[in-house]
């Protein structure tokens, strides 16, 4: 989506069937992973966005293809949000040829460049200095546009978060920290392994904007992320935002999730931002109930149809296994060397 | 004497056995409990571990002494060097082994270097327990094999073990000995199943074992790479030729003679490692074969390693990124085919 | 020096002979080394302490041997506020057999672990993770002591001042993390390195205090370690202390220092930490001038001895190449394998 | 032609011709310029590198392509990496090689593996330039040659140049290489002087050179140990013996056929690395030939290397940490002894 003015508090109706669009596509994505997960044939660690969703739509709701993000280990929200084909992605977690990797980076390193998208990452805090590279381009070749580096509350801890924005800080390169408090990394709590009370309280370590919101709602999210954007194109450099939220499922598919108490519950149904933005939808009159119900029919298709694009899709061939790790020889044999 | 447990039973029970011999022992890790202060939870785990393998130990020892980390491996690797040289006796588990990436500067600056640099007046008896291989769909950075790095570097002791009683044994051992060990556990071994005696016993580092004997070859084989070479030397068998199959166990370590003798003995090395194949375990022992056992030697040494590329996600890749037994027999017949009848 | 309780604004007699004494060692120490460098004899990269005295001596004042620290690379300072013996320091600094390390650390990696001193560190960043690591020994085998981490402004972007303060805070530990803020990291400015207005402000990323003081003033240094080590014995967690100071001499010896401006003239004379301590003390009536000018007179005399001593020591036998890797076995010859 | 410069003003000016003739490259590091955000300093540098190397590059490239960074090789080095696969062509100085430790995940798990696990279709331009190796008294932080670290890694190419010819012509290579480049720099050549053209020119990776002819024995030297051999060459030549001297100048990718043909006419190979011994460069190059030259050699593979230990601080010791000239010649009258004539 391009970048765009929108009034104070609302969105346009092209604006939030966008956003609708974006939030039920990796609702149902997820959903869906989950449940093929479940039968086993899905290969590797996956860890599922949904319950996440309005903190990808609302920042990525203003930006477009030069605009680059960083992602975690839960990356297929990310991907979703930044524009990346649903097909590409199913064929990558089924470990396709087809897939936007062509099945060799799966479900914790889906990415696609063309579209702005770094990859989901395999490192925990791994994002943030590869995000500050993105807004180094940026800045020196003067396109407009910014990096965003989402990171979880348990990545708040690792040192490359410290390192990363401050860099961004001292050059005020157009990077905008976004990080998302589902109150767990993997089975600990948020409030056991940080010693701040609130992540976005550790700007003050980088003198920039650090701004808490519910990450539950999309136009709250989406309303940081434009004043964080405004900043980076002007040139006055990073901000962080905090958005609190919830992970619906576990770490990653298996985990029996006993860490987690009463909230679970309201988090899956009144807390639930796609729940939220339906009923603000409804409400202020921007879209009916029939349009939303119809999108949503028109996306579990599309889940299908990727779903059914990637089972068909063919395996990567054995040469495969050799490219793809210098741009200029292919690596040789090897196996048996 | 014929219980059996399996690999991820036997290393947990070696970290039980020790820490109740000794109360400096710690465990210091990433959800090795997890859910501290979860209210709920208290003494009870989250997870004892990702891979469930330091499941009961928070029971066991409470909270102050298996210790959840936040996500910061640079900082509570380096906190457990420390803690060693002032006289604990800490176990740090780094989830995977790619995680080195975020704290090699503790392992190879701060705590190889230390007694050395201190010119021998510490010590740091610190373990720290690191998942590797691949195998396990988990793709690039979560399927390495990295022991070539700590081999590398003086001042480390390196152990792999390939079995579950090995492993207990070799735990053991690490926990208790007075120097940094990175001991290694393959992700896709702690399912399998061996016998295990009760109580503790300490396997020596420096000791080889010769898991099968032969005549015809040495296959020094690595971790997980013992049971390939073992698939590879019963097919080599049903063709007459009789592998030996040499588990270094430990790589710092290195038992020479062990290896050495095999040799004189076969006049044939494969080396087998699931790592890359460049200044990698598999290189080091092919040197010291052509250096030290040059004389033996009555054809090329081999190496059936993984190639020069990233473990690849694509479980139809990564099967084929991997030594198997048929790479294995290969090499064998490469070197023997002229000598013995196929 | 033996923990002690001092009355608000002073120090006793005893407790200012110590300080002193401590800061003048370092002093002479430094100048005396600064000076050997430039006749070519000392081996490798030396980074002198001298301006900085107060800093150490201010802190080690609440210290004993139980207590622990980490340094940095420009460590004597450390040292010697700790206890360390200058004939043993002196020594390590030319390579001699008889140092603190038996010549195999230098100055980078001078220790000295029975006075409770975790060596210098050539790695900016390193001692924070092992700061905490004894300060974790102090709270699991309750000894009532501390662990305090010197580190410098440049210091203060690594990300292991991050993750190490963090976890200090949430298992409140007895850790001391103590800024020595000179204004440079070898020749980048503080100011433009880092993010932060002072380094005590990054002390709310892990809510905790933080605060800033004078780091030429022993008596301000002194008075704020005291809060801090009184928080650390009675188990309420870290403190983080920024010290502001200025360096004597180059970032190391053969540094021209074309980075420095008018402020240097200043620091070596009206801002001296020593003049200062000097004129305090027999202002006060704590000490006499005659008292203080023969300990110069003394410390002058000791630090000519250690120099003396390093000079006649043995260099280390080649044997000890292969000496002190392991614990369990010596390293066989390799040098031709 | 015969303009001579020393290595250090070889890489300088490598690095200059480079940044003009492509805006897209820039140079991340500590103190490359030094003083930034100095009033009276602007585009005059402090520094121009801890060692003097990137002299004068700020004042004609300003400090938008001449950028001081906080003492934050993670950030940073993470930095050069998507900076190189967003456009830009990075060259990012690690001012010690030993500072790996607190940005190896950024080279071994992001830069390295970038391309692989995006199926292809994203390229890391960058060039990690690194000062290692022992003989400067810099102790046991910085001291280390962790060469063999990066060529054990997929993805990377790694260079290490022995003379200021050389080392022009491979840093223009690895600077408009598109793949991860880490080059490696002997702290103790900088003031080494040679011939060096103006000019651009380029030397091919994966190419050896042989820096002296001859037939009785081949030393691979690398790095800095080449000018070692050398001097062993000199003293083995008065005793009739020629030892051809390969210096393979890349490590990965390597020049198998170079060291091939070169045992194959001498029949014998020691491998000289000052790096510490296990699972390094020098095993990588022994095991090779043990493998695919077996049949070429007529005595064991000699490893010169230095032993297994830290590199100890004292100058005394120092010295005899080093492969020295003398320890070679050794080496080569041990293969050599019983056939040729001392
Ligand atoms: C450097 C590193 N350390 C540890 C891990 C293992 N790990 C994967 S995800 C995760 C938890 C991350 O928590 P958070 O940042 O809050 O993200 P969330 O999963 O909640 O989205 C951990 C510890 C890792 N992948 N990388
Ligand atoms: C990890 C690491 N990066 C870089 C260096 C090189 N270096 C040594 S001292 C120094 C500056 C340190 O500045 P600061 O922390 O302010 O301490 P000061 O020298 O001012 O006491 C640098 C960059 C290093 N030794 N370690
Ligand atoms: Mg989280
Ligand atoms: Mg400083």
């Amino acid at each position: 989506m391009s970048q765009t003015q929108t009034n104070q508090a609302a969105v346009s109706k092209e604006e939030a069937t966008w956003m609708f669009q974006k939030m039920l596509e990796i609702r149902h994505f997820e959903d869906r992973v989950h449940e093929i997960f479940g039968t086993g044939v899905l290969p590797g660690f996956v860890h599922l966005y949904a319950g996440e969703e309005a903190i990808a739509v609302g920042l990525c709701s203003h930006l477009d293809d030069n605009d680059y993000i960083t992602s975690t280990h839960r990356g297929h929200g990310h991907c979703i949000a930044k524009g990346c084909d649903l097909d590409g992605m199913m064929a990558e977690i089924y470990g396709r040829s087809t897939g936007l990797c062509k099945g060799k980076g799966g479900s914790m390193h889906i990415a696609d460049i063309e579209k702005g998208m770094l990859g989901a990452n395999g490192i925990v805090g791994g994002g943030f200095p590869l995000a500050v590279g993105a807004g180094l381009t940026h800045k020196l070749k003067k396109t407009g546009g910014v990096a965003v580096c989402f990171f979880g509350d348990g990545a708040n801890n690792h040192g490359t978060f410290h390192e990363g924005i401050n860099m961004a800080a001292i050059w005020d390169l157009p990077v905008i920290f976004v990080a998302e408090n589902n109150g767990f990394g993997e089975a600990t709590p948020f409030h056991y392994a940080s010693s701040c009370k609130s992540i976005a309280d550790r700007a003050i370590s980088y003198d920039i904007p650090g701004e808490r919101v519910d990450g539950k709602d999309v136009i709250a999210v989406r309303e940081a992320a434009q004043r964080a954007v405004e900043r980076a194109r002007n040139g006055e450099g990073p901000t962080l935002i905090e958005c609190v939220t919830y992970r619906n499922y576990g770490h990653f598919e298996g985990d029996a999730q006993t860490y987690k108490g009463e909230e679970k519950v309201k988090h899956l149904s009144d807390l639930d931002a796609i729940k939220k933005f339906y009923t603000y939808l409804t409400e202020q009159g921007i879209m009916t109930e029939e349009e939303l119900d119809r999108m949503d029919e028109e996306v579990r298709g599309a889940v299908d149809r990727a779903v059914e694009f990637a089972e068909k899709s063919p395996h990567p061939l054995p040469e495969q296994l050799l490219e793809d790790v210098y741009v200029s020889y292919k690596t040789e044999g090897g196996a048996v060397s | 004497m014929t219980r059996q447990l399996t690999f991820s039973q036997a290393v947990n029970e070696a970290m039980a056995i020790s820490m109740r011999e000794d109360q400096d022992v710690i465990l210091l890790g990433e959800d090795v409990a997890g859910g501290a202060a979860v209210d709920h939870l208290q003494n009870e785990e989250a997870w004892g571990g990702v891979m469930g393998v330091t499941k009961g130990l928070v029971q066991e020892f409470g909270r102050d002494r298996i210790i959840d980390t936040p996500i910061s491996e640079a900082g509570y690797v380096g906190a457990a060097v420390t803690a060693a040289a002032t006289g604990m006796r800490p176990i740090a588990e780094l989830m995977f082994n790619d995680f080195i990436g975020s704290c090699l500067d503790e392992v190879m600056n701060q705590g190889a270097k230390l007694r050395y640099m201190f010119g021998g007046k510490a010590k740091v008896p610190l373990t720290i327990r690191t998942m590797h291989g691949a195998g396990f769909r988990a793709a690039a950075q979560h399927s390495q094999s990295l022991y070539s790095f700590f081999t590398h570097i003086p001042g480390i002791k390196v152990v792999i073990p390939s079995t579950p009683y090995d492993a207990k044994g070799l735990l053991l051992q690490s926990i208790f000995d007075d120097d940094l060990v990175v001991f290694f556990e393959d992700k896709t071994l702690y399912t399998m199943k061996g016998d295990v005696p009760e109580g503790s016993y300490r396997i020596p580092f420096g000791k080889a074992d010769i898991k099968r004997s032969g005549e015809d070859v040495t296959i020094v084989a690595i971790g997980k790479m013992v049971h390939t070479a073992i698939k590879a030397a019963d097919e080599l068998s049903k063709n007459g030729i009789e592998a030996e199959i040499v588990d270094p166990r430990t790589l710092s370590p290195l038992d020479e003679d062990t290896i050495l003798s095999s040799v004189e003995k076969t006049g044939r090395l494969v080396v087998v490692d699931e790592a890359n194949p460049r200044c990698s375990a598999a290189t080091d022992i092919a040197a010291l074969v052509a250096d030290k056992g040059f004389d033996y030697l009555d054809a090329p040494v081999k190496m059936v390693t993984a190639p020069h590329t990233p473990v690849p996600f694509s479980p139809s890749l990564e099967d084929i990124y991997l030594p198997t037994p048929d790479k294995i027999v290969k090499a064998v017949q490469q070197m023997t085919g002229s000598e013995l009848v196929m």
